[in-house]
């Protein structure tokens, strides 16, 4: 056996160099292979597959109960606001998009603030003062055919890309108003 | 009379019962003070002599040990406040209201045990400014102050899991700003930077790992309540004895 | 630019964050001037 | 960070400064006259600095109990919402960055800057005893952020109020401030508006419009850390040689990164910028 230069080298010696790299190789891969797996495996063990949370869907009357403006009945109980404009109803999830708290509507403002780091939302959930990066979610809604209630499915939640203007964190309402996020009644 | 007390001293230490605990006579001797250090557990955290300056409180400020006295502290105080607490969302509320109305120094310890966690917080402050102002980190001593990085970051991080457990209004917000961070983790969150590029949503994210849910509830409070009583508090303890095996290996910094 | 005084007091907390910082880290940099003093001095004595 | 570069710049000559390192740096005889027994001297001294902490303990437990708040209740949040007073620095940033950079990012960024302390700090000078003198730039350095910290946990603590308002001392503390005073807005818009560019994209990536503003606010977020390597590097080359290329670029990284974050402050507060960069994936 003879390498590039020339040199002549033990086959024998070779030979258990290979076996001796080999058997190492295989044996520091396996260990490395379970540890890796052991990782994985407990970090997918922290992630449950089974929640008991509270149902996220669920039903908050019929539309003749909300009338023109902001509705915060519902936010103590379901954490949403009912919200009807001329065109009809959007319902706006009671969650900051900063961190998460549930911010406070000023009727005579017209505008929801947070306490936590002070966002500012108008009725529309656009971001118009403060540090929240996005605009209040809207939850999915419909009429359930049976009774004609509202069904808010509190986890489908609209979350268009909002623009900065001058006038804050801004998404066309149009572009809003669509189903399933509203409801013309 | 203090003659007698030597005369019992004298005896006792002549005890077969003495002599199997302490392998070593009344420290007043140097030969004794010396073996003290060797062979007592605890005092061989210490080496036998130091340097005048050590012992200088305008050097050190006792900044170091009384960190570590405020962990004893919290260590004993966080076993006391378990036996009455209970990592249930309806029960943890009223569990600490007990402790403050029906359970005898239930209010004391609890509040030596905020207390301690507080001074603790301040005291790794000032003990890392300290070490940063002499210039104690400098070789051979780097990879200690790297070692005090990390016990700073397990201390705030038990004092954040702590203050969820009272299942109070504080609590709950801490939390639930805690975890919206988490979630807002590049890569690995749901609503942070390339988070849904990569296919993370409320279900899969970091913040779903953290709190066993999408909703701070009773899955989080059971994992901070593991996390704060178990995993942490033996992480740190195991940090804190290589931050002194290190001390002693590599010996004070100090000034003659 | 309307009245930076008034409310949110930009200017104010602008100038509040300038100075508490150098107060700050005057000190920072005085308890360490002060210590060096302080070390100087008892080595002087002994 | 060395200072040693700002010492032998400002005063001493080369070879002074020399002499010095070696003389300071040289072993010290330690003998048995300069150490004492560790029992008794240390013993007793941790034992009485015990006592007094446990009595301070004790005293600050029975004057002021441990707080419970009402139960919680995911539906109100008490208005202010303060994190106990070590995470109100991390608080405060929180208005000025969005959560990804102040909750994650920065964090991070200081802790394993930290960690980077002792690795890039070549300067030999100043181990084991208190001085200014010799390590100026980083005292300075290390004392800034420091200082910026606690700036960060005293507003946090005495000056926010109801909806995260700021209120001076003699603010009544129960009235909510005005919303909306000021409207923040992205330094690209100012930047359309007042150079009067066109709003119009010059390409699209995907859901990512970059403008001519875009791509203005992108010069100028890297020509800051651009600025920031290079000033040094041309005017301070004795700092450069002393760090090598590997500890100059992780400390500068890590120095500019942290004057960064007063800068975006004040752009905040004097400018009214909301972001300075704009993408559809992050936003700082």
């Amino acid at each position: 056996m003879a390498d590039n230069k020339g040199n002549i080298e033990d086959p024998d010696v070779s030979r258990r160099r290979f076996f001796t790299l080999m058997g190492l190789g295989v044996g520091w891969g396996s260990i490395v292979t379970a540890l890796g797996g052991a990782g994985l495996g407990a970090a997918r063990y922290m992630i449950p597959s089974v929640l008991y949370e509270p149902p996220t869907v669920f039903k908050i009357g019929k539309p003749e109960n909300y009338g023109i403006g902001v509705d915060t009945k519902l936010k103590k109980e379901r954490q949403i606001w009912v919200v009807r404009n001329e065109r009809g109803i959007y319902v706006m999830v009671a969650i900051c998009r900063h961190l998460g708290c549930t911010p406070n509507f000023f009727q005579d403002q017209s505008l929801f603030r947070c306490p936590c780091h002070g966002s500012i939302y108008d009725t529309h959930g656009n971001v118009v003062g403060g540090p929240a990066p996005r605009t209040l979610w809207r939850a999915a809604i419909s009429l359930d055919p049976v009774d004609g209630e509202i069904v808010v499915s509190f986890n489908t939640r609209q979350d268009p890309d909002p623009v900065g203007t001058p006038e804050g964190l801004m998404v066309e309402e149009a572009g809003r108003e669509v189903e399933p996020y509203f409801l013309k009644v | 009379m203090l003659k007698l007390l030597e005369q019992i001293r004298g005896i006792v230490n002549k005890t077969q019962v003495f002599k199997s605990i302490f392998r070593h006579g009344y420290p007043d001797t140097d030969g004794n003070r010396a073996l003290v250090m060797f062979s007592n557990v605890i005092l061989h955290l210490h080496p036998v002599r130091v340097q005048r300056g050590a012992l200088k409180i305008k050097f050190t400020w006792c900044l170091g040990g009384l960190t570590f006295f405020f962990f004893i502290m919290l260590a004993i105080t966080g076993v006391v406040l378990m036996f009455y607490y209970v990592p249930d969302t309806r029960r943890a509320y009223n569990d600490i209201r007990d402790l403050g109305t029906v359970i005898y120094f239930g209010s004391l310890f609890r509040a030596v045990h905020r207390w301690s966690a507080h001074a603790m917080v301040f005291s790794v402050w000032m003990h890392m400014t300290r070490v940063f102002m002499t210039g104690s980190y400098k070789p051979p001593r780097e990879f200690n102050w790297v070692v005090g990085v990390i016990l700073l970051v397990t201390t705030l991080v038990l004092s954040w899991t702590g203050y969820l457990l009272p299942w109070d209004q504080l609590a709950l917000w801490a939390v639930t700003v805690g975890s919206k961070m988490a979630e807002a983790t590049p890569f690995i969150g749901a609503s942070g930077p390339f988070g849904p590029e990569l296919g993370r949503n409320s279900g899969n994210d970091m913040a779903f790992a953290l709190l066993g849910g999408t909703v701070v509830g009773q899955s989080a409070l059971l994992r901070f309540y593991v996390l704060h009583c178990l995993a942490l508090p033996l992480i740190t303890a195991l940090f804190i004895a290589v931050h002194f095996w290190r001390i002693r290996k590599d010996g004070f910094s100090g000034p003659l | 630019m309307d009245d930076i005084w008034a409310y949110p007091y930009r200017l104010g907390i602008g100038l509040f964050f300038v100075v508490g910082t150098i107060v700050f880290m005057g000190a920072f940099i005085g308890t360490s001037l002060w210590l060096e003093k302080a070390f100087k001095e008892d080595k002087t004595k002994k | 960070m060395s200072d040693q570069a700002s010492d032998s710049l400002s005063s001493s000559p080369k070879k002074n400064s020399l002499a010095e390192l070696i003389k300071k740096t040289a072993l010290k005889k330690i003998g048995p006259e300069d150490t004492v027994l560790v029992w008794p001297n240390l013993v007793y001294l941790e034992l009485i600095c015990m006592m007094v902490a446990t009595a301070i303990l004790l005293f600050l437990s029975l004057v002021s109990p441990a707080p419970l708040e009402e139960l919680a209740s995911a539906d109100t949040t008490p208005n202010p919402t303060k994190a106990p007073w070590y995470f109100l620095g991390l608080q405060e940033l929180l208005v000025y960055f969005d959560p990804w950079l102040a909750g994650m990012v920065l964090p991070t960024f200081i802790i394993i800057g930290l960690i980077l302390i002792p690795y890039v700090d070549p300067n030999p000078l100043g181990k084991g005893y208190y001085t200014f003198k010799e390590r100026k730039f980083s005292m300075l350095g290390f004392g800034f952020g420091l200082s910026l910290w606690w700036i960060l946990i005293l507003i946090g603590v005495f000056f926010r109020g109801l909806d995260w308002s700021w209120y001076w001392p003699w603010d009544d503390p129960h009235v909510h401030m005005p919303a909306g005073a000021v409207k923040l807005i992205d330094l690209q818009i100012i930047l359309q508006n007042t150079l009067g560019l066109s709003e119009a994209p010059l390409v699209t990536l995907g859901r990512y419009a970059v403008t001519i503003g875009n791509l203005i606010t992108w010069a100028l977020f890297l020509g800051f850390y651009a600025v920031g390597f290079t000033v040094p590097f041309i005017f301070f080359r004795d700092f450069y040689r002393r760090l090598g290329f590997v500890r100059y670029n992780v400390m500068m990284f890590f120095f500019i990164s942290m004057m960064g974050v007063p800068m975006k402050i004040f752009l905040r507060l004097l400018a009214d910028v909301k972001y300075v960069l704009v993408t559809p994936w992050f936003k700082f």
